[in-house]
């Protein structure tokens, strides 16, 4: 069950301009978290209203031994700037653990898909891939140097990147579903995990084919509660009538991890 | 004896704190949350048909309030009837539903097979949703249009019912006294205001409908004069929202008028909000003797107007 | 070339920003701040007669903006053309002088003098003021008497005329449409929200005239709201105000669909923002090599509709 | 002439929970300031919307060599709770000085009345007249045992102390208006200046009687601009006519300082 709770920042860690990683202490969380679900956090004190709603993170790492959580946090506006900025010790009102994690299972090849930020979720998942013995291929697209930094988290799976804008550097140019395009056709995967900006989510979805039932997609939406109550956070899902008609389903509670052959872009 | 305990006509509250409806789901998903039951919880607005709603995104934030364009996405009367009822029936506190429709006959149809369920203790009818196409505002815009809608409802109904207002309009008081003429049993207000934001980076509007409704602390202040300048024109009971957040905020609109008073955009951002704001109530009551609410409801009106 | 001058009908501005009615007093003390002269500065409401205004406290604090009962203290037309016409001489802008009256000859004939003054380059008529009794809102919330106050004034004056509505309508381009078509040259939006505020310790409202006018960014989606939903039934030019405080709500008004762009409440909170936004503005035009800001005005409406 | 400045926090001294003195950096504020008048500053950051508007107090402090003013709050409410939290190096944005001051007089005898934080001003108005020569006697009406505090930022000039509930205390109990009627009795005074609580200040007034000429009083009134542009500030003045009529004079501009028969309560 999720909780509310004041929770305390142990470390934020400024990989750069654009990217950093917080270490809270949320022992509640950390206890029942699993890899795909998030919380949301009220930026600034309690009662603030600016901002004022709270803002949904995945859990990028999980340490149930120390009650830690980590957040992988991409700085894009208001509330973004001011997590980046807050300092150790300070106190933070979140919710969490939420929403439907990834599905995992303990056998087989597993591909992990990332485009930019939405590598965030995908590392705790790789570890928990691995631990269980499966083999874990991370691929990770992103715009340009700065983003570089988000191969580093992942490191121990030693991503292969993929980048829209090189400029001066070696690296390969182009988009992240060009790499997953010759990773499927050369290796069959039991298991395909994708998180990233609709538009990569989109052309994935439809270059996977046959592959789409052992995919899962993790979606992003604007959200109000996190919680179930307001509805704002939908997305399109197959209607389980079989007529192919879509409904909308909201991403906090059903999500944001949908099936492959479930969601409809 | 509970101190807190209001009566909206022949509605019994344990306490004046209620859930507003679109923000706190069917009620079941925001139970969980909830260590002391608030007096009411409303439920998200139903349609007779299913709807899926407006298209993404449906929210965005303005300064000190939110816009929403959510568009009623609901299951509709037969789906509710089958699998939402369950979910509700062990939540002990007066749950209300809330009802929207195109045509009078709709809110007429659902006023009809709601009054048979149970669990239902009240009905709400939305007049006043800014996000549908049809009915909706229209309704609650035009004092003959919220008159006719609200007697046919109070014809079909066996429960009390609770005509909720739009602040989208020049004079309220008009609207609210139409209501009463109506029959309604208690008026609630405000819904949100129509409102609008624009991405300056892509100059375009940010909801996927283009204009949404305006809630929080924003409005609070428009909440307040309404439900003052109502308070003054009706007989029946008022239950006031808007942008309340804090106990103070609660205070705020007893004082203004209302008996009772719901917390919509506040319960989203913190879900246990509303067992903490009867819990700071009872406190509050404590504290200054205060045996009965009434003693507080409508103070700062006129002095020949108290409640 | 100026990148930033725009035309309101007949009145040319060297660039967009406005300071609002009300907020920057008669100009002579705003103008001690100003590095550089915004596009226009728009008067403190004038009267036939002097006015003390209402009781104090005046203005109040709500989330993220202000209300204010003001109630048009002014000098009155004869203490304004022998005391202030002098002090506003030397403001080397567009001064915009904002009139009020209790009947359609009261604004014919401050109309009338004010259109001999050399010192005066347009006039805003204010039919939307929440915070006097008689004519002011009265006037803009009912599309005939708009209309019949707003021609009486285009045909008594020589100056452009600029019709000022309030934002407390059902359906504000009803009221847009009637003043243009009773010749209003510009049209400005939105005067001030009614609103108010209780004291909770002493249950008594807090400002001293009971309610007020609300303004601030607390009221821009609502704003920006009304700006798209007129822009899209007018020709005339449309002056945007309501909760502007930074160069991103200048540019969301103007892709609203607004020509030029008030700002009141913010000008209050720092008399050097108006500066520092024609500064900042003529900056991002730079930048995104924009050459005539008619190719943003209006970048948000519906496509057939850009003005 | 005011100006818009970025000042800088030296200290905050907290002389008990209700009331502070902050010691601000703003040399183009301490070069002209004058006692009596006041500054209105932004709490918070800049473009704060919690709280909207600038907050004004008057100036209870010059050191125009050091460059420094002071400024003694008292905890009333969001603003004043949020500026006496802050820290030392933090920036200030203020406008200032603001309004009229004192009109001094440098001969003969001053009695300063003052009611509860209306103590504010009146420090630099004492400095400034015994500096010239002037007697000066302090007459100061405090609630209670917390406002005592007040009276040691006025040590140096003895102020007789008055208490509304004196509770174990060995303080007289009483209205400052007590003691104002003893000393105006027993003495001359050529100069009377006032600043309190508006009860306070109006039953001066009525008390005043031919004293009244000499008398000023420093009013306080909501404030939205502080410079004024906006007439949310009035107070009742004579009409210049002799009618006897009052009119509506901002506080801001023309205040806070009035004479003490020009203003009508
Ligand atoms: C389930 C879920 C998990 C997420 N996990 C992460 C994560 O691990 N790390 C991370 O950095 N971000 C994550 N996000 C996105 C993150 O919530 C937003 O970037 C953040 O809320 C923006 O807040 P802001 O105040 O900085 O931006 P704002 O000023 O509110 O908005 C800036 C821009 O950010 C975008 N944005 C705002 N909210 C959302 C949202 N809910 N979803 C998508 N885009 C949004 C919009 O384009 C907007 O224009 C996640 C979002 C969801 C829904
Ligand atoms: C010219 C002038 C000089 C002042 N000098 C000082 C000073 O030296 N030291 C000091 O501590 N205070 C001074 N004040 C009062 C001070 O401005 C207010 O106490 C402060 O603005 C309150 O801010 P807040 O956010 O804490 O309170 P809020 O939450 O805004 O209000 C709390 C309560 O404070 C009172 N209040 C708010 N604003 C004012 C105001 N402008 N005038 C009077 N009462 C108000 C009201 O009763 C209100 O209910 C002065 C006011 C004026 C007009
Ligand atoms: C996301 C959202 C959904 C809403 N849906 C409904 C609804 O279905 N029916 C209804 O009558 N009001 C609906 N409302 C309006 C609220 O019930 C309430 O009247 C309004 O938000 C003002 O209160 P607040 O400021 O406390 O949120 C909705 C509001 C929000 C924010
Ligand atoms: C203190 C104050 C006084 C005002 N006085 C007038 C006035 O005299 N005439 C008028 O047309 N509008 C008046 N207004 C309305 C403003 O001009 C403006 O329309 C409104 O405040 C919305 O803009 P803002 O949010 O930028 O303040 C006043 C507003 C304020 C805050
Ligand atoms: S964010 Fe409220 S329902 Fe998902
Ligand atoms: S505070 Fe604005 S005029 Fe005095």
């Amino acid at each position: 069950m999720s909780q509310i709770c004041r929770s305390q920042i142990i470390e934020v860690l400024h990989l750069n301009d654009r990217y950093s990683c917080l270490q809270i202490y949320a022992p509640q969380i950390a206890e029942t978290a699993q890899a795909g679900q998030f919380v949301n956090l009220q930026v600034g004190e309690d009662g603030s209203i600016d901002p004022l709603l709270k803002r949904p993170f995945s859990i990028h790492r999980i340490d149930r031994e120390l009650g830690m959580i980590y957040l992988l946090i991409k700085v894009v506006g208001v509330g973004t700037e001011k997590l980046q900025k807050m300092k150790a010790g300070q106190g933070l009102e979140m919710i969490g653990p939420l929403g439907h994690g990834f599905r995992l299972q303990n056998t087989g090849k597993a591909l992990l898909v990332a485009g930019g930020i939405g590598i965030a979720p995908l590392y705790e998942l790789a570890v928990q891939l691995s631990e269980s013995g499966v083999e874990v291929t991370v691929l990770l697209g992103v715009t340009d140097q700065k983003d570089l930094i988000l191969s580093t988290v992942m490191e121990e799976y030693d991503p292969q990147i993929i980048m829209v804008n090189p400029g001066v550097s070696s690296q390969r140019k182009g988009l992240v579903t060009e790499l997953a395009a010759e990773c499927l056709s050369s290796k069959e995967y039991d298991q395909i995990y994708v998180c990233g900006p609709e538009p990569m989510l989109k052309a994935l979805h439809q270059q996977l084919g046959s592959n789409l039932i052992n995919s899962q997609f993790s979606l992003e939406e604007r959200m109000g509660c996190g919680v179930g109550l307001c509805f704002s956070c939908v997305c399109k899902v197959k209607q389980d009538d079989g007529t192919g008609e879509w409904k909308h389903e909201r991403v906090c509670t059903c999500g944001p991890v949908f099936m492959g052959n479930e969601v409809v872009f | 004896m509970n101190r807190l305990s209001v009566n909206l006509g022949k509605l019994q509250l344990t306490n004046p704190i209620i859930t507003a409806s679109g923000t706190c789901g069917f009620g079941y998903e925001l139970s969980p949350y909830l260590t002391t039951l608030p007096g009411g919880i409303v439920l998200k607005g139903l349609t007779l048909e299913e709807r899926q709603g407006n298209p993404t995104p449906r929210i965005a934030e303005t300064p000190a309030g939110i816009l929403n364009s959510i568009g009623l996405q609901n299951p509709g009367l037969a789906k509710f009837k089958q699998s939402y009822r369950t979910k509700i029936a062990d939540i002990d506190t007066c749950i209300i539903a809330n009802i929207s429709g195109n045509t009078v006959e709709e809110y007429a149809r659902l006023t009809e097979e709601l009054s048979k369920l149970a669990e239902i203790d009240a009905i709400e009818v939305n007049i006043s949703c800014p996000n549908v196409k049809k009915g909706g505002m229209a309704f609650g815009t035009d004092p003959i249009a919220a008159h006719q809608v609200v007697s046919e409802v109070v014809k079909r109904s066996s429960l009390p019912v609770i005509a909720k207002l739009s602040p989208n309009v020049t004079d309220i008081r008009v609207i609210a006294r139409a209501v009463e003429e109506a029959g309604a049993d208690v008026i609630s207000m405000i819904n949100t205001m129509l409102g609008m934001k624009i991405d300056i980076r892509s100059g375009c509007p940010v909801l996927g409908n283009i204009m949404g409704g305006l809630s929080g602390p924003a409005i609070r202040p428009i909440a307040i004069r309404m439900v003052y300048q109502v308070a003054q024109v009706v007989d029946i009971p008022i239950i006031g929202m808007g942008g309340v957040r804090t106990l103070e905020d609660v205070l705020e609109m007893l004082m203004a008028g209302a008996t009772a008073v719901s917390v919509g955009t506040a319960t989203m951002i913190d879900p246990a909000l509303p067992s903490r704001l009867v819990q700071e109530l009872a406190d509050y009551c404590r504290e200054k003797e205060i045996v009965n609410l009434k003693s507080i409801v409508g103070m700062a009106l006129p002095s020949e107007m108290n409640v």
